[in-house]
């Protein structure tokens, strides 16, 4: 039911740990729903992602989404990774089973998650 | 690939070759339909009888009192609403419990919706129903007890002759759905006492397709598939003479090898759930130790998820080359977004749910298998739960919240 | 024994080898059931997505409206009394006609005790149900209208375009009972344009146990059985992968030969209807003699019985090695003291419809089978009707007593 | 379904067709129901039955029966072939499939029924 991609995150995940010091933290999900996802991140001075990490409790599609958006989203400025749609890492993993689409919108929203999350903490500063 | 190893053999077992050996003879020449008069025919109906007997011989049943249906869950179907439809002049209340196969659970709530009451009893932390909870839920209007002989997912065995003596002094129907225990566990319906038995070939080595379900004589009871006048106009339907003959002789094999099957099997299990609990932290039995199917073993591992962990073990690696075949309570294999009924009623939190993998063995496999798997799933485990964001070694993870020894969780279950 | 002639198609046609072959793999190493989600269980869910197309592109209907079943009769059942139960607010009448199918007529029956009211249209002395009656007969309540497509015992084939752009137009829906038309001759769900349509694997040479219930995309159905989450929730129970795989294979194989053999077959049937009118006195063709499928004929023979014909026909003689299966609508086969309802509701008198004899023919059969069958049956009736204290050459015997020319038994008819 | 015995009969029935100048004919059945049977009995100076004859339309076991009922009665005293009971038909038939058991009914019935033929022919006499 899984794509070969999908099957390649999931059994060879990129960007899997934590970040040293991270500048954002972005923690989404339940384990009473089965899914939580950590992302984290280190910024650049232009606003660019330098590193982005995840840890994934949940399903094959969970982990696969995690580690595909981290991939995405390395190397782009904030904005840019924040456009990055459910919908878009769906396609760069060939699809994924209707029932599995709210698992990828966890992914993109850990992600926003962390970079709201640094935005807070510079607007501080 | 290398030879796989398949652990979910509650969900469906390989048809035993000798049982398809038997079938081919219906499936060539000797074609024909049992209910027709000439030689042909009379030759295939004498084929069906036989597999009627070595079926009955299996659970201790008159041979007249069992009747060919197309699997468990047409079995399950028609004993709850055909009884319900036979006896609703005499009262629309039906009881069975939490922790049910929803091809119980679903008829029973599509009956509600017409007009029908249904009491789901709760079950103990072990998957267990209380026999005083049904003698306690009985009234004037009940007309049918439904209680599962063994769990298909945490195989816990329930004290059917216990809620049998009941529900006879009571004047109550009792049906008992043993599709996972036929042909695994001695089922005896004279033992057992009950009115109505359940069962499905594919679940014990037969064939897909096909299943019975035994009727004591006398028992009130409208058809489910009405038509034809074939099994004494009670279902309707051309006989599928091959699955029935192949059900017969899964029923002679089971009956051959049970008692050492048994032995071996309960055995292997154990073995299992041993190395389980030395080799790894954090995880739980889910069911009863001894009140449990002698090929069924299902924990919980805490801060992992169950899908994640049935794909990696399905997929070989360089490392495990074979692949394991196994399932889960997790809802992501559901395709609802809710994990397992049954894993909820023992009062486990969604998250341990989430976490439960089930091994269900077979006739074929041995400790070779096992332990194979076994080593499999301590690296796959050990695998995510490094990936987990919430897994801390000895810290539970609750649903309250809280963590550590003193959780909620515990108390709950 | 020489090799036999099996003229009872329409009762059940032998599975053919290449369907059988198909149905191997999944009887073997992959075992596996669809609804699990690794690797094992994905190629067995490839393997009845692939048989649902199949099955669709014999029948011109989208796959996702297609659900596997056990057979026409569970298909029957469930079109019946689901339509009935997800309806049962807007109305309780159904429609449909006296010379239908049992599995069409018990459910109907069955509904009538749980208070809905049933049409039973009348058909015309070929079998024929005329579409003004089935547009007279819907009422306000009317929830479904069910026709067979074509008759199992004399082989008319209904007018059902014509019906269903009477339905449609009444927002009625319609149910077509297609287990005999389904690869004998052309299916079109949408040129037929009904709603719900039936059919059974074993009756075109796939395997026995199970079938299909085409619902159009929108149609209101209550599930028949419930329980797990096959086949979209609307039809629970573990996938027959053999028998399904088997089926959409036959699918393939009848889709294939369909133009040739319908020809192949027509001939035939003509040939043996023209024989038998040259060679036989006092006997009448039963149903349409050109809305009829290619493989049926079915007479009436004055003065014997069905079952001595049948009987004698089965065993083989010095004279007749080959032993011939056909099938009667007499008394003394159905179980009961009434003969076929579907020749009564022709208008034939009782007598006749005991001396009814059906040849249903294959896709094996050829011109020297039918040449032999026919023969054999020329010197059993012979032989019977030297016995018969009845028979007199040329004076027919009527239910009301007359007889020769001008009785009122042709009238009836 | 049938015996070999039942099968024997039907195909090879004894005392098929009408005695000659019968001394009582019964006639039992009715083309309706399947099944009429057609008895024809010569009677001996001494009430005994010298020849029987059977004439059948109906099942196999209809056939059977009547032949079987026939070879019974003959030779028998009237009184005697009065006696011969329906079970005792099927029983000489290695018995009947329940379903068929009042076709055997009908075959002694018919016998009978010659036989008071026989009877109030020769009351007038
Ligand atoms: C306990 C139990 N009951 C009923 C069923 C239904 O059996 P089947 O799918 O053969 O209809 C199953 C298996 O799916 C089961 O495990
Ligand atoms: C017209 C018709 N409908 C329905 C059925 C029932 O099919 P099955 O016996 O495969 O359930 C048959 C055959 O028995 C049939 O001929």
């Amino acid at each position: 039911m899984y794509t070969e991609q999908v099957m390649d995150h999931f059994q060879n995940p990129r960007n899997m740990g934590e970040v040293e010091k991270p500048d954002g933290v972005g923690e989404v999900g339940n384990p009473q729903c089965g899914d939580v996802m950590r992302i984290t991140i280190k910024v650049d001075d232009d606003e660019r992602i330098e590193d982005v990490k995840f840890k994934t409790l949940g399903c094959g599609a969970a982990i696969a989404t995690s580690s595909m958006v981290t991939e995405m989203a390395k190397g782009k400025t904030l904005q840019e990774a924040e456009e990055i749609t459910k919908k878009a890492v769906a396609e760069a993993l060939g699809g994924l089973p209707p029932q599995k689409m709210h698992c990828s919108n966890l992914a993109s929203d850990g992600l926003k998650k962390a970079i709201e999350d640094y935005r807070s903490r510079h607007k501080d500063k | 690939m290398d030879k796989a190893i398949f652990f979910d053999n509650a969900a469906t077992t390989r048809t035993d070759p000798e049982v398809l050996e038997s079938m081919k003879e219906w499936q060539g020449d000797n074609f024909g339909s049992p209910a027709t008069l000439y030689a042909f025919g009379s030759q295939a109906k004498q084929a069906i009888e036989q597999a009627r007997q070595q079926l009955a011989d299996l659970i201790g049943a008159d041979q007249k009192d069992i009747f060919f249906t197309s699997g468990a869950t047409e079995s399950n179907n028609w004993a709850i609403k055909g009884v319900a439809e036979a006896l609703a002049e005499k009262g629309r209340h039906i009881i069975t419990d939490q922790a049910e196969h929803h091809s119980i659970l679903m008829p029973c709530r599509y009956l509600e919706k017409k007009g029908w009451e249904i009491t789901y009893l709760p079950v103990d932390a072990y998957g267990l129903v209380n026999p005083s909870d049904v003698e306690q839920a009985i009234r004037e209007d009940t007309v049918l007890v439904s209680i599962v002989h063994a769990n298909h997912e945490i195989g816990t065995i329930q004290p059917i002759e216990e809620i049998a003596s009941i529900t006879r002094e009571k004047g109550v129907y009792l049906h008992v759905n043993a599709a996972q225990s036929v042909g695994h566990i001695p089922v005896d319906v004279t033992a057992l006492s009950c009115d109505l038995l359940s069962l499905s070939g594919h679940k014990f080595y037969g064939p897909k397709g096909v299943g019975a379900l035994y009727i004591r004589r006398g028992v009130r009871i409208d058809p489910l598939l009405h038509g034809g006048g074939q099994e004494k106009k009670r279902r309707a339907g051309t006989h599928n003479v091959p699955g029935i003959v192949g059900l017969g002789k899964a029923a002679v094999m089971a009956r051959k090898n049970l008692d050492a099957e048994i032995e071996r099997l309960s055995a292997l299990r154990d073995h299992i759930i041993e190395q389980l609990e030395k080799n790894m932290d954090d995880i739980r039995l889910n069911g009863h130790r001894t009140h449990r199917l002698p090929n069924n073993v299902n924990i919980s591992i805490e801060g992992i998820e169950g899908e994640s962990i049935m794909l990696s073990l399905s997929y070989p690696t360089a490392e495990n080359a074979r692949p394991v075949f196994i399932s889960t309570g997790s809802a992501c294999v559901s395709g609802t977004l809710e994990p397992s009924h049954i894993l909820l009623a023992l009062g486990l939190p969604a998250e341990l749910a989430h976490g439960s993998v089930r091994f269900s063995l077979s006739r074929h496999d041995t400790r070779e298998d096992a332990d194979y798997a076994l080593k499999a799933l301590f690296e796959v485990a050990d695998r995510l739960r490094s990936m987990s964001p919430v897994y801390k070694r000895g810290a539970k993870q609750c649903a309250t919240g809280k963590s550590g020894e003193g959780c909620d969780c515990e108390a709950a279950s």
